[in-house]
């Protein structure tokens, strides 16, 4: 059955897909492309409709399409991510949150498109405000649009009955099971999803087999028992299981690897958030991988194309998780130093290792684990440290505050740091760093890269998991005071999983790039983890630039550019080539002397301008000096702090040697 | 008499010096008004400052003995310039064997084998993080709660505040003045300044300050002889005291 | 102390009020409400005074310091004992005052104003004998006893004038002080409640039930949770153990924590405490400031082996400073925290501090 | 009269616990350990009076008592019992107001646990359900749920149920569960009913009666994750069975008598498990070292150190982090820092640049500078001078260690000894004042364990009353008592009598790791039969044995196997397996291993020519062949210089038709399993056997 829907999904593919590189071709500004855009969502409207009973089609066109050029809408017009913007041509990399991938109704287009006229607003705003320099600091409001726009988790709109729907429809297209919510959930919390282990997802799954992959089942099950826990243990985790997925997996006929497998991996992806609410690490491998199917060839052969994807996966783990960690202790005991008392919450598998070696490493230090119910993993964490024979002590998180004074260190371990620099983790951990923060106990938060992700969020509130609100019920000395919770309407019992840390508490953010401020987590990320779109250039532009920097610099410092080709180039070849100059650019920037060298700056800011449509013009600053008179400095748009002052000097009493 | 304190505090600036000075006017003049007869009056007069005197001296012990609870065992303590009733404070705290370690103190202390170290004013901010109380003496405690001290005491205060540690005051009652600063330049020049200053200078703004004023929101706790007092109390004592 | 049954049969009800003390202090702080304690405290010292033998002030005050110090040492941590004591000290000081008619001058608090009136110390007397002071005594035990009574009803009377309709109200562990004020407010508004469980006693679990009982909308939270969920607290109102003479709190363990996250959200900071627990102690480091039960209740014995090499702490109360809290709500009205030491003046003679 | 008023105001209390119209809650409590655990500490003071946390361990008995609803208490002292009368007369417990009236029973016919409890029953001093505990344990178990479920039990089956046992949950492994009392119970999971008491201890191998797993119940737990906590709740007739068979000495005695004599008294012990109360018995030094840092660590509140129950003057301390305990008076000299768990008696003066950890000082100790104090007991009086190091070491009173003296692990050092200067004392040295000699001239009218002291008495008689410097140091005062170097029975027992039977601390793994087959409910005993083959084939080899000596018939022989194969319950196919190992083996038994292939085979073909009636009786079916082939392999397996006599043994067993030709094709041409059986299959006279095997088929068929 699913060959017709296939080769129709197929050939809708090929049609929009041309479109997509099209419309990345033509760096045409935002409104046409929003044209673009809408006539093609319209497109594909119909399309939906006509192919209804069709399984995977549209949810995977979906994914493909919309997110190709969307996540570059709100951000090519934010004045915000002007921080290390790497520059990246037309198509991008899905967002990770695609993971969760919505298949679009009415009521989505239409938040988009309003979302859009929004984000045209504020970007408004941005040219006012596109005068003054350019502050780095990531401005929330457009950024914020982004998880609005896109991908707004199914697991955290439970309260709009739509959305549900919507999920409900789209699960049971991909035959899996939609799981019920248990108890009364807190008015605060509806949003969200609240399960009980005690009702697993395979309680409704009639042996859909055929659809979800054995594998599959057990990590789902194992996720939502909570056999397996933290995120790092979690992505790993998926990752084998994908790779046994891929291991099983064989092509249909007239089916194109690359896109079948995706296809393939949808459904397990929306059955295991059914189980647990995907992870930000998990989101990023999820997405990591699809990139890395969608990027196999189609010519080439199945089995190596497994191969190949096997390799990219153990990579994967290896590099981002296992090196990373290792990196990040190496970093971390610099800051162990002997007669340290340090203050650990919860398990953190990163932050244990860290510990264990500087143990090895012979430092003379005491661990105070600290821990909450209802998990209580602390216990786990401390079995682990003494086995090692690291002295410690343990105290619940209530006792905190008599403790902490007697802590020199406060070692925290992450479960994504958000690109406005706040740090999602245990629930709990912002407690801690706040008393820290009281008693100004340092805190470092340990973190490997793979968990940063861009989306924001100022509480615990909007995106959060609920976990099973029994655990919360306790016995004592004979008493059990919450037994029958569940037929007091009134009482309610709230188990929230995470919270997020303000980055004021943070002193510091171990990652494996070395040791960052909580506020430059998104240049990280952005670097590192995937190159969001903040501007595009032409090729010619990148050409351009690469002479210069030749005449500058001389032939040898710069890293070989991508060939120019006549002919008008395939999808692939775009593609292909975008990749190419991405690496480029990546060299340039990691390059010290070029990375910081003014011309490639001020490049980056005017394309930036560019694809922002923020022109340069000319505006009037005014500066109010301390001995109270007023000076009026004309400066662009484009210029940058120092230039401002350059400016301004001229009116000070300040010798400009002086700067 | 009252001249008799007015020449007094011609000849030394301190606060302490006029408060006391005033106590003693009130304490005398509470109890002239009934006695008529003037040499009887003047015998009483005597016999009072006498008392006066005895209470004055009494109270230190008395303070000592209430803040020594405060000062655990190996504490680390950071005080400023030399307060008599400091010393006594932590005297007795030495005798009821606790160990603890003083910053910046006289030699006073050494003679009592307590472990000292000298450091610069400007030092302070790099030794708050590791000290865990702050004790001070006071010129005078006036009626916001505040104190006015030896100049660097204020930066202490703001320093302690900074770093979260208690920062307690030792002073005796008879140092409670009548006075009511808003902020440095409102504390009366005759206090900031030695009087021969204050006679010779002709711009003030050139001498350096003697003392300064420390807020009462930096002030953990008053150690006097009344008891402990909060701050606050301290306005309360004066009202009670001359209204 | 001498024979005779009505001796014995007293010293029979200390020792019980003694074990019974004692036995308080195991687990979940105390079995009964501290104003219970407060009420039997006084009962007991009622029975002292109406039956030991004393001729004089001096006499009934040594035999009530002395009894004092022996209940206060079966547990320490129920400072309610102790003020109990003090308050019937001042009485008897007042009373035995107004008998000797010079009225207002023994409670005249230690201030300025005495060092330079007062001639002799104040201690020398009390050694007279007047017939009718005994009534007298316990006549105003008696008042103080009703005035007991009252606490809690007086303090939840006032609880419309801090719950507004809808509010979301977050409070902590269990004070059967709290509980009354807000079943109280039910009454006339609806708001939400939420309760954290303070592990490891989880009294949060008991408060929890018996709110929703009156149907409260009422949730529970982890400990851990209450950073994350302050911020759409409009309220924090506590109960507290203990409070200070500097206005701070000995509360529950995590109310500090509570407290931080308060101010951080600048969450106003409520904290309900009828007059009897204020204590004129402060908070030093006094070792008997802090109270730890048994390890078991953070970490089971049976977990084993790691259990000889680990240290797991218990404490049960934590020290609040004053600078966090907003208000006071004692069953006289509401104070700043500022003002405490005022009413510890006014309850307590200075003298009876110490012991 | 007081004291009546005071139980009538406790029995108001009480009232909680135990219904109304029940006499007051007795206990017994043994002010005496009858064994010599603790000596020679116990010479000068008797245990119950030895200071733990600087109190002594009796009031913590009694506390425990008083706390759990005892109103009246029988102590029984006999060694040192005046000394133990007077502390008591002393104490808080024997004033009129308290709540638990005490009455103190001295005499020194008391040899065991069964002398008092028989003189109980003679006195008749217990009138109802009564607690037995001895002196030594400390406890904040609050009993009385326990107690109700007794006395609901007594209700149900009039004097059923004689005992119920309390019992601590404790996983294996913990310090508190030392290797003597590690014990394995076998318990009816419904009516908390103990089937089976048993000490496992040493033992690798458990063995439970059948009859207890064919008792009705249908849920029974093995449990090995319990502690006993020695305290019982005893119904009166405990004393008279004491009393009714005189072999009783210790609950033990009493615990397993009752178990294997249930069926015939009808008599049934019970087991109540606690959570989350706290129980031990400070049975040895080990034990004396774990509860007393238990007791630091606060295990045991509300009674902890601070909370000065005993109702000493000044005796009340402070308590600080890191669970520093201070009595008044202490002063400390600078630079001198108390790490954790450290308790130090009133006025003891503690010199400078000190490191103490885990330690218990006393009253009036000195301390000097630069020491060093690790898990050491410290008692009263004791002076320590500068530059001295003490791991886990106990120091009785008035003990005296000069400079720069080493402690090592487990030393003992009893009261009065003095130790240095500059000396190391190896661990697990034992010093007292008193001779080792003396000990039976003026103990074994107190000690019942006492025989082995011939021993003791005819040697050293050389070294008599003069100090060894080499043992205590130049001005050293005090005897040796544990001289690690000699090979003495008496001594090492010794040795293992004051520190616990581990010497060291950390319990063996193996222990807990074979828990875990006991733990989990209906498992079988952990799986005895691995041994029973063992035993089985063992029984087979001599059966057959014997069957050549006084050569009996094969179908005797067959019968005998098959009895032992029921007694065994072995199934047939390891009768096969075992009866062929054992004949390929016979040899090798007969004439030990070292002998070569010629004279084995010649050995062993007559034997199975002998035997090959049993063969044929227990090989009959194909898979029988198969089985025994299998098994001749893997014996041959095992001897890869025996291959040769593979062939020679097929072949006669091939001819004594044991084996049929088929079979043997078959697993010949059957996947060898490993690859050393692959080489054999490789062998030179196999294959030649099997290739002649092959062509006498052939032949056979050509025949027809």
């Amino acid at each position: 059955m699913a060959d017709s829907d296939g080769k129709q999904a197929d050939s809708i593919n090929h049609a929009t897909e041309a479109k997509i590189h099209d419309v990345a071709r033509s760096k045409n500004e935002g409104k046409e492309l929003t044209k673009e855009e809408k006539q093609r969502l319209r497109k594909e409207k119909k399309q939906q409709k006509k192919t209804k009973k069709d399984e995977k089609g549209p949810p995977e066109k979906e994914k493909e399409k919309p997110s190709a050029p969307a996540p570059s809408k709100p951000v090519t017009k934010s004045p915000s991510h002007k921080v290390a913007p790497v520059p990246v041509n037309a198509s991008v990399p899905e967002p990770p949150a695609a993971a969760e991938k919505s298949a679009k109704t009415k009521a989505e287009m239409k938040a988009e498109r309003r979302a859009r006229q929004d984000v045209e607003r504020s970007s408004k705003q941005g040219k006012k405000e596109g005068g003054q320099t350019s502050s780095s600091k990531p401005k929330p409001s457009p950024s914020e649009l982004q998880p609005v726009v896109k991908r707004l988790p199914e697991h955290i709109q439970v309260d709009d009955p739509a959305a549900l729907k919507k999920l409900a429809k789209k699960l049971e297209r991909q035959q899996v099971p939609l799981r019920l919510d248990y108890g009364y959930k807190v008015s605060l919390f509806s949003h969200l999803h609240q399960y009980s282990r005690k009702a697993p997802p395979t309680q409704q799954i009639s042996i859909p087999a055929t659809v979800i992959h054995p594998s599959i089942v057990r990590l789902g099950l194992q996720y939502s028992q909570g056999i397996i826990a933290g995120s790092n243990a979690r992505s790993v985790a998926l990752l084998h299981a994908f790779k046994q997925v891929i291991q099983d997996y064989n092509t249909p006929p007239n089916e194109e690897l690359s896109r079948d497998l995706v296809n393939k991996l949808s459904p397990y992806i929306s059955f295991l958030s059914q189980c647990r609410p995907l992870s930000a690490s998990m989101g990023n491998a999820i997405k990591y991988i699809k990139k890395e199917i969608s990027n196999i060839p189609s010519q080439c052969k199945e089995e190596e194309a497994k191969q190949k994807l096997q390799i990219c996966i153990d990579n994967y783990i290896n590099e981002k998780i296992t090196l990373a960690s290792q990196a990040i202790s190496k970093c971390a005991i610099e800051k162990i130093s002997n007669g340290d008392v340090i203050l650990v919450y919860g398990c953190s598998s990163l932050v244990n290792h860290i510990l264990c070696d500087a143990f090895e490493k012979k430092r003379k230090f005491r661990v105070i684990v600290v821990d909450s119910r209802p998990r209580l993993e602390g216990r786990e964490a401390l079995r682990r440290l003494v086995k090692k024979g690291i002295q410690c002590t343990y105290v619940l998180i209530s006792a905190l505050s008599y403790i902490l004074p007697e802590v020199s260190k406060v070692f925290l371990g992450a479960h994504a740091l958000l690109a406005n620099g706040y740090v999602m983790s245990r629930v709990g951990t912002s407690q801690i760093a706040l008393v820290a923060k009281a008693y100004n106990v340092p805190v470092l938060v340990c973190c490997e890269t793979y968990k940063f992700c861009e989306r924001v969020q100022t509480d615990s509130f909007v995106s959060n998991e609920l976990d099973d609100p029994d655990d919360l019920i306790v016995t004592r000395n004979g008493k059990t005071h919450l037994k029958d919770w569940q037929t007091v309407k009134s009482l309610g019992l709230l188990n929230l999983v995470y919270d997020v840390t303000p980055p004021d508490f943070v002193d510091l953010v171990i990652t494996d790039l070395g040791m960052i401020p909580c506020t430059s987590v998104p240049v990280a990320y952005n670097i590192h983890v995937n190159g969001v779109l903040h501007c595009r250039v032409r090729y010619s532009q990148l050409l351009g630039l690469h002479e210069q920097i030749k005449k500058e610099y001389g032939n040898n410092v710069v890293p070989t550019f991508p060939p120019k080709k006549i002919f008008t180039l395939t999808p692939a070849e775009v593609d292909q080539r975008r990749e190419q100059l991405e690496k480029y650019m990546q060299a340039v920037r990691q390059d010290p002397i070029l990375g910081s060298s003014e011309m490639f700056n001020s490049f980056l800011r005017k394309a930036q301008q560019e694809t922002q449509q923020i022109p340069t013009e000319e505006v009037q600053l005014e500066i109010y000096l301390s001995n109270g008179q007023k000076v009026k400095i004309n400066i662009l748009t484009s210029d940058q702090t120092e230039d401002v002052l350059e400016a301004s000097v001229v009116f000070c009493p300040l010798q400009r040697s002086g700067l | 008499m009252t001249q008799a304190i007015h020449r007094l505090q011609e000849t030394d600036s301190s606060v302490a010096v006029s408060s006391g000075g005033e106590l003693f006017l009130r304490f005398i003049s509470l109890t002239s008004l009934e006695h008529p007869d003037l040499s009887r009056c003047k015998n009483v007069m005597i016999e009072r400052g006498e008392l006066f005197l005895k209470k004055i001296s009494l109270s230190r012990e008395k303070v000592a003995k209430l803040c020594h609870t405060f000062i655990k065992d190996g504490a680390k303590i950071l005080t400023h310039s030399s307060s008599r009733v400091v010393l006594k404070v932590l005297e007795n705290a030495a005798a009821d064997n606790k160990r603890f370690t003083v910053k910046l103190m006289a030699e006073k202390l050494r003679k009592l084998n307590i472990p000292v170290t000298i450091v610069l004013d400007a030092a302070v901010g790099y030794i708050m993080e590791k000290v865990d109380l702050v004790i001070v003496g006071a010129e005078g405690v006036v009626e916001s709660g505040g104190v006015i001290n030896k100049i660097g005491t204020y930066q202490m205060a703001v320093c302690s505040k900074a770093h979260n540690k208690p920062f307690y005051v030792v002073a005796e009652s008879f140092k409670f003045v009548r006075l009511f600063p808003l902020n440095q330049q409102d504390v009366p020049d005759r206090f900031k300044y030695k009087a021969d200053v204050l006679k010779t200078a002709q711009d003030l703004n050139q001498e350096h300050p003697m003392i300064d004023y420390t807020p009462p929101s930096l002030i953990t706790l008053l150690f006097t002889d009344l008891g402990v007092l909060t701050p606050s109390a301290v306005s309360d004592e004066l009202i009670k005291l001359y209204l | 102390m001498p024979g005779g049954d009505k001796e014995t049969d007293l010293s029979e009800r200390i020792e019980a009020f003694l074990t019974e003390l004692k036995r308080c202090g195991s687990g979940t702080g105390s079995l009964r409400g501290s104003a219970e304690t407060a009420r039997e405290t006084t009962a007991l010292l009622r029975r002292i005074t109406a039956q030991a033998r004393w001729s004089s002030a001096g006499e009934l005050m040594d035999l009530i310091r002395k009894e004092g110090r022996r209940m206060t040492a079966a547990q320490p941590s129920e400072t309610t004992v102790g003020n109990m004591v003090r308050r019937v000290l001042k009485i008897i000081r007042e009373e035995y005052a107004r008998s000797r008619g010079s009225s207002e001058e023994t409670d005249q608090q230690e201030s300025l104003h005495k060092l330079l009136t007062s001639g002799g110390s104040s201690e020398d007397n009390f050694r007279q004998h007047f017939p009718h002071l005994k009534a007298n005594v316990i006549e105003a035990i008696n008042e103080l006893l009703t005035e007991l009574e009252g606490t809690t009803d007086n303090i939840s009377m006032q609880a419309l004038e801090h719950i507004h309709s809808n509010e979301v109200i977050m409070t902590i562990g269990r004070s059967r002080t709290v509980e009354a004020f807000l079943k109280d407010a039910a009454r006339k508004r609806k708001f939400h409640v939420i309760v954290a469980e303070c592990a490891p006693f989880c009294q949060g679990h008991e408060m929890a039930t018996s709110l929703s009982k009156e149907d409260i909308e009422t949730t529970v939270i982890p400990d851990a949770a209450i950073f994350a969920v302050m911020s759409r607290v409009n309220k924090v109102i506590i109960g507290t153990q203990t409070v200070l003479a500097n206005g701070g709190l000995r509360a529950v363990n995590g109310t500090h924590t509570l407290a931080l996250a308060a101010k951080h959200h600048s969450t106003p900071l409520v904290v309900c405490a009828p007059m009897f627990k204020l204590s004129p102690q402060f908070p030093n480091e006094e070792d008997t400031f802090h109270k730890f039960v048994s390890p078991h209740e953070v970490l089971p014995f049976s977990e084993g082996e790691i259990l000889s090499k680990v240290n797991a702490h218990c404490p049960v109360f934590d020290y609040v400073p004053p600078e966090l809290i907003t208000l006071f709500i004692s069953n006289i009205g509401g104070n700043a925290p500022s003002y405490i030491y005022r009413l510890m003046s006014e309850l307590y003679h200075p003298e009876d501090h110490e012991q | 009269m007081a004291g009546k008023a005071g139980k009538q105001n406790r029995a108001r209390k009480a009232a909680a616990e135990q219904d109304e119209g029940e006499q007051p809650l007795q206990a017994v409590l043994i002010a005496d350990s009858f064994n010599r655990r603790l000596f020679p500490i116990t010479k000068d003071q008797p245990r119950a009076l030895l200071p733990l946390a600087n109190v002594s361990m009796i009031d913590y008995t009694l506390e425990f008592l008083t706390s759990t609803g005892v109103q009246e208490t029988f102590v029984f002292c006999c060694w040192m019992s005046n000394k133990i009368k007077e502390h008591l007369q002393k104490s808080k417990w024997c004033r009129p107001t308290s709540p638990n009236t005490v009455h103190i029973i001295t005499s020194d016919l008391y040899r065991s646990l069964g002398d008092v409890l028989r003189d109980v029953d003679a006195k008749t001093l217990v009138r109802s359900d009564f607690l037995l505990v001895y002196g030594d344990v400390v406890s904040n178990i609050d009993v009385s749920q326990a107690l109700q479920e007794h006395r609901q039990r007594r209700k149900i089956e009039k004097n059923i149920s004689v005992m119920t046992m309390i019992f601590k949950e404790s996983s294996p492994g913990h310090k508190t569960r030392c290797e003597e009392d590690d014990i394995m119970v076998a318990m009816d999971g419904k009516s908390k009913r103990v089937l089976h008491y048993q000490r496992a201890q040493s033992l690798k191998k458990l063995q439970f009666p059948m009859n207890i797993f064919h008792s009705g119940s249908d849920e029974f737990e093995i449990r090995y994750d319990l502690l006993d906590c020695h305290i019982s709740i005893c119904s009166p007739q405990v004393a008279e069975l004491f009393t009714d068979n005189f072999d009783y000495q210790t609950r033990n005695d009493f615990v397993r008598g009752i178990l294997v004599s249930e069926e015939i008294l009808g008599n049934q012990i019970h087991m109540h498990v606690t959570k989350d109360g706290y129980g031990a018995r400070v049975s040895n030094l080990l034990m004396y070292d774990s509860v007393s840092s238990d007791m630091i660590r606060r295990w045991i509140y509300p009674i902890t150190p601070e909370t000065n129950f005993a109702g000493h003057e000044g005796q009340s301390c402070t308590h600080s982090r890191h669970n520093v305990y201070r009595e008044p008076g202490v002063s400390l000299g600078l630079g001198s820092q108390m790490e954790e768990n450290v308790l130090i008696g009133r006025n003891t003066v503690i010199g400078a640049n000190c490191t103490i950890s885990n330690t218990v000082i006393g009253a009036n100790c000195v301390i000097g500078d630069n020491v060093i104090l690790d898990r050491a007991y410290i008692w009263n009086r004791v002076h320590i001078a500068n530059n001295v190091k003490v791991q886990q070491s106990v120091i009785c009173d008035g003990g005296e260690v000069k400079q720069g003296v080493t402690l090592n692990e487990q030393c003992v050092l009893a009261y009065n000894v003095v130790v240095g200067p500059d000396i190391t004392l190896p661990g697990g040295t034992v010093l007292s004042m008193h001779h080792p000699d003396e000990e039976d001239e003026d103990d074994d009218d107190d000690e019942f364990m006492s025989d082995d002291n011939a021993v003791g008495l005819n040697k050293d008689k050389t070294k008599h009353k003069v100090f060894n410097p080499a043992d205590v140091g130049a001005e050293g005062r005090g005897y040796r008592w544990k001289a690690s170097s000699l090979e003495d029975t008496e001594e090492d027992e010794l040795a293992e009598c004051i520190w616990g039977p581990v010497l060291n601390p950390d319990p063996d793994s193996d222990s807990s790791s074979q828990v875990s087959s006991g733990f989990d409910g209906p498992s079988y005993p952990a799986s005895p039969e691995p041994d029973d083959v063992k035993v089985f084939q063992n029984e087979v080899h001599g059966t057959l044995q014997r069957g050549l000596d006084e050569n009996i018939g094969c179908d005797n022989l067959v019968l005998e196997i098959n009895s032992l194969k029921y007694a065994y319950n072995i199934t047939l196919k390891e009768v096969m397996q075992i009866l062929t190992r054992v004949v390929l083996e016979f040899p090798f038994h007969q004439q030990g291993v070292e002998i070569t292939t010629s004279q084995y085979t010649s050995h062993l073909l007559p034997l199975l020519k002998k035997w090959s009636p049993v063969f044929k009786n227990y090989v009959k079916r194909v898979q029988d062949h198969m089985d025994c082939l299998a098994s001749i392999e893997e014996v041959f397996l095992e001897r890869d210089t025996r291959w040769a006599a593979l062939v020679k043994v097929l072949m006669n067993m091939y001819q004594l038709e044991i084996l049929e030709e088929e079979a043997i094709m078959r697993w010949f041409s059957q996947a060898a399993t490993s690859d050393k059986s692959r080489q054999l299959r490789k062998n030179q006279g196999l294959l030649k056997f099997i290739q002649w095997l092959e062509e006498a088929e052939e032949s056979s068929e050509g025949d027809e």
